[in-house]
């Protein structure tokens, strides 16, 4: 089915938001989709990140509800890569933001099993819980 | 030129319009007339409904008779509207026309302050004043006159130069061609099709080559190099550098025994690197000249001692090798340089994600143009495969490689060359991959449709990287299909880079040599992008073809015509008449100190008996060298120190205590015409400001800036325009040195170095004007009034702490 | 109208300032607080805990020893004029004039569940308990609330890294207070990550003392056997003689 | 030599290989690191929000320890750092570019801190790989007195060690600094082509099979170009390229485990440094038999 949407004053909102939390042009993204063929994590995401830019482009705040901004591990070959000089990744981390300061995590920091953290290096505990909690 | 008014027994006509209202239902325009009437030198003062009007503008030519007016100053409208039709009035008058000055009482005054009429009368009468003052040092001018002559100098043998030099040599005009490579004709030779029409590129470019050593009116250098370029319009001296072809050309027939026998192979430049060369040997087949020559950096001989091979010499039979050929200079004058020294196509290699140079099977498009040339003539370069794929916007669009602009070509190229490769073979399969198929130009959208019915397939995406297979060579890559957001993983024989076009490396000596500008793309930048995009900032200095930004043929060929045309505009006059505006130098107070003659981006002041003199036809009248000078000797008409002075104190005379004034100089070309476009738009903004017109904001000294200071300005602040859109580029680097200066010195003097300000602007930043008077406005407002005791101390030892460190310099020069 | 004007009068009364206790006149200098938003005069000089009991409140929880070494009765405040929040023990800080403040009665914390004797001694094993930890944003704020002075956030960095050593002497004074806690934008409870980290470090990494070794052998002997069965047969008021008598150390 | 050292949380704990040997390579080559005291764990990821200063308080508040240090003289490199691990490197170097960049940033945070000395915005942040590649890799070359010849080694850069590209210690798309430093200790350096890509980071902890297939896709590639050990500078990718190959061998049975070294361990062991420096014990994937086959144990 196709669905209907439509763009309004609140969309406008949205994509201002996100652009200054994000520093990034965000209207300046001309979907070539170098973005999504760079990311490395792209198979794992739901939407592509040239989709995720597009979705905002269209000020549509539905796409806080996508795996891709949780997916994004912010490894910057995007931001090496757009030929438009824009940072895809910053755009993501500022999607993430908007729900994590929500207080809503996205991932349970009591479920990690035992033997798990046995192992892990501090790094990963630290930039998951910067990038997955509030 | 006459010598500057000395301000005194001016008899001064002061017009203040209403403007049908929109100045009178602000301002008081009788008290602005009475109060006119005190000024020093005013001899009348008076209203009028519409100054513009037949009825005003005879009430100034009576006046002029009646009253024995010298000047006259309208307060009315900004000068960008009448200033012409009041500079007529005068002439008709039968008064020098640079005698009239305006004072801007609607745009920058009614229609920025209508909440604040009292404040809104206050700026008017300031503004008079300052335009009285300003007029009682009026100098009658004269316009400027070069003489000029029919000889033209076209750099580059490119379509664009070929065309030029045609047109030009078929008009009768002399003209030198000067051309790097051993032969005309520049890229198009190589190209296999033009599009839309798909005429063979090099049968229609060959007859016109040949017509250039055929035109009696041509002198064509090639294997040359422009050495130097000195002067100005209607006088460039050039010189020419010709580098030995080892080949006496009238002897050689173009046997090709030398060849035959030669040991050296080289990459062949023509053919992309596709091919193998000799050291000796023709450019190409359609080569004009059509002559052997060698190739010095690959030549035995040349490179390791006469003893060595010499093969060619032994082979000739006609005795046409001579390896005692040296460089040739030739030195003639020009009247008018015409550059087209086109572009270089991007180095793929600069894309590492795209591999090429490290995988065979990924070429640039010039090398695919080849490559279907010589497979038409039955003769392939390489093996294409089945599974062809073009890659759009290598080098262009492209931030990551310092591209931002479109190479406009790419996309019809592509959609010719994968059209003829689907057309020739229709078992292959094409793709081409771009973000936004431009196809603008006349018959490219039928052009486009063509490619799509004879099954080329469009995808609207761009990989990221591409990949060899290390075993059978075949390029692998990802790319998103934006359309249906599929990810597509697929596999290529050949992939062919749509590479972009680039600033020709060549353009920049050339560029130095004749002072051009470039735009941010690193193309030369046209004079105006709508009205002269032929021409530069450098007087009889015009622009064919792609040296001035990317371009398809037929818009070469356009812009070679028009700038044969500009050019032929210029020398058919016997002279050539120039505004006044311009630098001057008071000889008396000229101590030769010689700071001012690097500062001069035109290269117009030089010295001549220990005293600086400005070339006239050379200076475009930026006034930046006024800062330079220790002795204020030098100076600039229209806009003389006298008159920013008088100016200068005038607007800061009525201030009262606890009022604030903030001086803005505005340049002609951008900040001026952006604070009109603020008042036509009716925004507001401190009605504390006073706004001074100059050419360039590098024309306001450091020693003005403090006097203002001194004088009572609470805040200073400089607009200009920006960079790329300047008619002085370099104005910028010099305000701000200005600036940094006089920051400099109110620091020492306790004074907060933020109330001085520039900034850069384009005329529709009307906002950013708005915002930048009032943050500078509130500032000085919240910092509050500069002591006396401060301000007296900023102008004490000004010329030490000026031109200390300048007086340095000028000992080593 | 005339009964409005009662209400609100009323309502105005019940927001005056209450002063209670002694005869104001006896008292020479007085400073206005507010306690929980309500503002009182109380006599200048008097510690928090002392002015709300002055000023009526009863403590029937959050007071221990009033000697500032239980950490029960953890207080913040504002000072007049001052943006930032302060924190303190209500018994170790004079109330001062503008001041405003509440009792922190309890920081609500969920201490691990764990056995000492059974953890592996691992940098990992804070962090398994206390995971939280990395999330610690290096801000400082809970070094800058603990009333004790210690270097909380570098203890909570010694605890990230694991070195035990480290972050059991900088918490060696820790009195559980739970100010860091309640200030940690980052949500750790930096009091029992401390404790943990001296447990482990305590049973770990230290050496044994001597003189407890030897004291253990003491009480292994039978020392203190006599001591132990006469005070059992005890019975109330010998008790309650007995600890009035005891020795004590000088306040 | 004489630069503060800033080491980061892990190598503490599971990255103590990568601590030891870089500490003991670097003074052969006369760099010796001076532990800056009371760091901070400097977050490992740099925020990368606008309006968010709250997480650059920590690298500052280390930078500000590296200005101490420059101040008393107990380091001979004023205002310079060096850092081992790649996360470290990029969080604190973006910080600190952004604080030296933006005047109003370093004000909010000073005042936010609050301390005695406010940091100045000066201090240059540096990866150990940088250090060495300026002193030359021909003085690498001097100091090898176990060359490590017939050992095929496919550097691993990731992500922090290369982007962005004005963090980045070489070209994003063609690094090679990895090459020289390798060729220059005598190995074979093979090229994988996927070398700058993303090992999946700290999605190790909640999507360890994410993690793996990216680890599987890097280490598989560096095997078919030839690898026989793959490098890198960061202890988590060491981890989800070392650890995590369990978790690959089980979701691929016929994939080959291969070790995974530190820059640094390589670097010791050409130095012909003992085992107490390399620590390759503390390695998953034991590179012990490998080393051994190649005569270099």
């Amino acid at each position: 089915m196709i669905s209907k949407t439509e763009i309004t004053a609140k969309n406008e909102a949205f994509l201002r938001r996100i652009t200054e939390l994000s520093g990034v042009s965000i209207t300046r993204c001309e979907q070539c989709g170098i973005c999504s063929v760079a990311c490395p994590l792209v198979s794992g995401m739901d939407i592509s990140p040239a989709e995720m830019m597009r979705t905002v482009q269209l000020g549509q705040e539905e796409v806080t509800s996508t795996k891709t901004i949780w997916v994004c591990a912010s490894c910057f070959t995007c931001t090496v890569r757009c030929p438009r000089g824009l940072d895809p990744s910053k755009v993501a981390e500022a999607l993430r933001q908007i729900e994590l300061r929500k207080a809503i995590d996205y991932m349970d920091i009591s479920t990690i099993p035992a033997e798990e953290m046995r192992q892990l290096p501090q790094i990963a505990l630290v930039s998951a819980f910067r990038k997955l909690t509030g | 030129m006459s010598e500057v008014s000395d301000g005194e027994n001016e008899r001064i006509g002061v017009y203040v319009c209403h403007c049908g209202g929109n100045i009178s239902e602000v301002v008081d325009v009788e008290a602005v007339a009475d109060f006119a009437r005190d000024l020093p030198g005013v001899v009348l003062s008076r209203t009028n409904e519409h100054m513009c009007s037949e009825l005003g503008q005879k009430q100034v030519a009576e006046d002029i008779a009646e009253h024995k007016l010298d000047r006259v100053v309208i307060a009315a409208c900004s000068p960008q509207f009448h200033e012409k039709t009041f500079r007529t009035t005068l002439s008709k008058s039968g008064l020098n026309p640079f005698l009239l000055e305006m004072a801007n009482i609607r745009e920058q005054d009614s229609w920025v302050h209508h909440d604040e009429p009292e404040k809104a009368t206050q700026k008017a009468k300031d503004l008079v004043a300052a335009a009285v003052a300003k007029a009682r040092f009026d100098t009658p001018l004269d316009r400027r006159s070069i003489p000029i002559g029919k000889r033209v100098l076209v750099i580059g043998g490119g379509i664009a130069g070929i065309q030029a030099s045609l047109n030009l040599g078929d008009a009768g005009f002399k003209v030198y061609l000067v051309e790097k490579e051993p032969s005309i004709g520049g890229k198009m030779a190589q190209l296999s099709r033009t599009f839309p029409t798909e005429d063979c590129s090099a049968c229609i470019l060959s007859p016109k080559m040949a017509d250039v050593p055929a035109n009696p009116n041509i002198t064509l250098f090639t294997n040359s190099k422009v050495e130097s370029v000195d002067g100005y319009l209607g006088n460039f001296s050039v010189k020419v550098k010709q580098k030995p072809t080892f080949v006496d050309p009238v002897k050689c027939l173009c046997c090709g025994a030398c060849e035959e026998v030669c040991p050296v192979t080289a990459p062949d430049e023509f053919e992309a690197g596709l091919a193998q060369r000799k050291a000796i040997y023709v450019p190409y087949d359609f080569a004009v000249p059509h002559k052997y020559l060698i190739d010095e950096e690959r030549c035995l001989r040349l490179k390791r001692g006469k003893d060595v091979c010499g093969l060619c010499i032994k082979a000739c039979p006609h005795d046409a090798i001579d390896f005692n050929q040296k460089p040739r200079t030739q030195d003639f004058t020009v009247d008018t340089v015409i550059v087209a020294t086109g572009y270089d196509t991007f180095d793929a290699t600069k894309k590492k994600t795209y591999g090429y140079g490290r995988f065979e099977n990924v070429v640039t498009a010039l090398q695919m143009e080849r490559m279907i040339v010589n497979s038409v003539q039955g003769k392939p370069l390489r093996k294409m495969g089945k599974r062809i794929a073009f890659v759009q916007c290598v080098g262009s669009r492209d931030e990551q490689v310092g591209n931002e602009y479109c190479s406009r070509i790419c996309c019809m190229y592509a959609t010719k060359m994968s059209q003829l490769l689907k057309r020739s073979d229709p078992s292959r399969d094409v793709y081409v991959f771009y973000t936004d198929l431009r196809a603008f130009g006349k018959g490219f959208e039928e052009y486009y449709k063509r490619a799509q019915d004879s099954g080329v397939k469009f995808v609207r995406g761009r990989p990221a990287e591409l990949f060899e297979d290390p075993e059978t060579k075949k390029i692998l890559f990802k790319v998103e299909d934006t359309l249906s957001r599929q990810v597509i993983e697929t596999e290529f024989d050949l992939v062919v880079l749509s590479t972009g076009l680039v600033p020709n490396p060549g353009t920049k000596p050339v560029a130095e040599m004749l002072k051009l500008a470039k735009s941010p793309d690193g193309f030369l930048q046209e004079a105006h992008p709508k009205f002269k995009p032929e021409d530069t900032l450098t007087e009889g200095v015009f622009l064919a073809g792609t040296v001035q930004g990317p371009k398809d043929i037929p818009d070469t060929v356009g812009q070679a015509n028009a700038a044969a045309l500009r050019a032929v505009r210029l020398m058919n006059q016997e002279s050539y008449s120039m505004e006044p505006l311009m630098a001057f130098v008071d000889a008396d107070s000229c101590d030769g100190c010689g700071l001012c003659v690097p500062a001069c981006p035109s290269g117009a002041i030089t010295l001549e008996a220990k005293k600086a003199r400005i070339n006239e036809a050379l200076c475009k009248g930026c006034g930046s060298c006024t800062a330079w000078c220790p002795r204020d000797a030098l100076d600039l008409h229209c806009y003389s120190n006298l008159q920013l002075a008088a100016q200068i104190e005038v607007a800061l005379a009525t201030k009262k205590k606890n009022q604030q004034r903030i001086l803005v100089f505005a340049d002609d070309m951008t900040a001026y015409r952006l604070a009109d476009n603020v008042g036509t738009a009716r925004m507001s903004y401190s009605a504390d400001t006073r706004i001074i017109k100059i050419p360039s904001g590098s024309r306001v000294t450091p020693k003005l800036m403090l006097e203002a200071f001194s004088k009572g300005a609470d805040g200073i602040f400089i607009g200009e325009s920006e960079k790329k859109s300047s008619s002085y580029p370099h104005s910028l680097a010099e305000i701000e040195r200005n600036v940094a200066r006089v920051k400099e010195i109110l620091t020492e003097a306790g004074i907060e170095p933020e109330r001085i300000r520039f900034s850069q602007f384009v005329t529709v930043m009307l906002a950013g004007f708005v915002k930048q008077m009032n943050s500078l406005a509130d500032f000085c407002a919240w910092s509050g009034s500069i002591p006396a005791s401060k301000r007296k101390v900023v102008l004490k030892d000004l010329g030490e702490k000026l031109f200390a460190r300048s007086g340095k310099e000028s000992a080593q020069i | 109208m005339e009964d409005k004007k009662d209400i609100m009068q009323i309502i105005a009364d019940a927001n005056k300032s209450v002063t209670t206790g002694i005869d104001s006149a006896d008292i020479e200098h007085w400073v206005q607080i507010h306690i929980m938003g309500r503002a009182y005069k109380v006599p200048a000089g008097l510690t928090i805990m002392q002015a709300m009991e002055y000023a009526g409140y009863k403590f029937i929880t959050s007071a221990g020893c009033r000697a500032g070494f239980c950490g029960a009765c953890a207080t913040m405040y504002r000072k007049k004029g001052e943006y930032q929040l302060q924190t303190a023990m209500a018994c170790q800080t004079r109330v001062e004039d503008g001041m405003y403040l509440v009792q922190i009665p309890f920081a609500p914390a969920q201490e691990a569940k764990y056995d000492v004797t059974k953890e592996s001694y691992a940098a990992s094993t804070l962090l398994e308990h206390y995971p939280e930890i990395a999330r610690c944003v290096a801000c400082n704020t809970c070094t800058k609330a603990c009333p004790q002075d210690l270097e909380v956030m570098d203890y909570i960095q010694d605890a990230l890294r694991g070195d035990y050593a480290s972050a059991a002497e900088r918490s060696f004074d820790c009195i559980m207070c739970g100010l860091c806690a309640i200030r940690c934008p980052a949500e750790i409870t930096q009091f029992n990550v401390g404790m943990l980290a001296r447990r482990m470090y305590g049973r770990c990494g230290m050496a044994e003392p001597e003189q407890a070794k030897k004291q253990l052998a003491v009480i292994a002997e039978g020392k203190y056997e006599e001591d132990f069965k006469r005070l059992l047969a005890a019975d109330l008021a010998e008790l309650q003689q007995r600890y009035a008598e005891r020795e004590r150390e000088a306040d | 030599m004489k630069i503060p050292y800033y080491p980061g949380c892990s190598l503490k704990t599971t990255g103590k290989n990568l601590e030891v040997s870089a500490i003991a390579a670097a003074k052969t080559l006369g760099i010796e690191m001076v532990e800056i005291p009371k760091w901070n764990c400097c977050g490992t990821v740099f925020s990368l929000t606008e309006d968010d200063l709250m997480h650059h308080v920590a690298p500052v508040r280390n930078l500000l320890r590296v200005q101490e240090m420059s101040g008393n003289g107990s380091v001979d490199t004023p205002n310079k750092m060096v850092t081992l691990c790649s996360m470290c490197f990029n969080t604190m170097k973006s910080a600190a570019g952004r604080v030296s960049r933006n005047a109003e940033d370093l004000v909010k945070i000073n005042s936010f801190m609050n301390l005695e000395e406010d940091y100045k915005g000066k201090v240059q942040v540096l990866h150990l790989l940088e250090i060495i590649r300026d002193m030359g890799f021909d003085k690498v070359k001097e100091k090898v007195s176990r060359p490590l010849n017939g050992l095929s080694v496919a550097p691993y850069y990731g992500c922090m060690l290369l982007r962005p590209a004005d963090i980045g210690i070489d070209d994003p798309e063609d690094p090679t600094i990895g090459k020289d430093l390798f060729e220059a200790l005598g190995a074979d350096v093979v090229d994988n082509p996927y070398k700058k890509v993303c090992c999946g980071a700290f999605h190790t902890v909640n999507d360890k099979s994410l993690v793996a297939d990216l680890g599987y896709e890097i280490l598989t590639r560096a095997q078919k170009a030839g690898g026989e050990a793959i490098t890198t500078s960061c202890p988590l990718c060491a981890f989800n390229l070392d650890n995590r190959q369990k978790e690959i061998s089980a979701a691929h049975p016929e994939f080959k485990q291969m070790p995974v070294f530190y820059f640094s361990q390589l670097m010791a062991l050409a130095f012909g440094l003992g085992e107490e420096e390399c620590m390759f014990e503390g390695n998953y994937v034991d590179p012990r038999p490998l080393l051994k086959s190649k005569n270099l144990l």
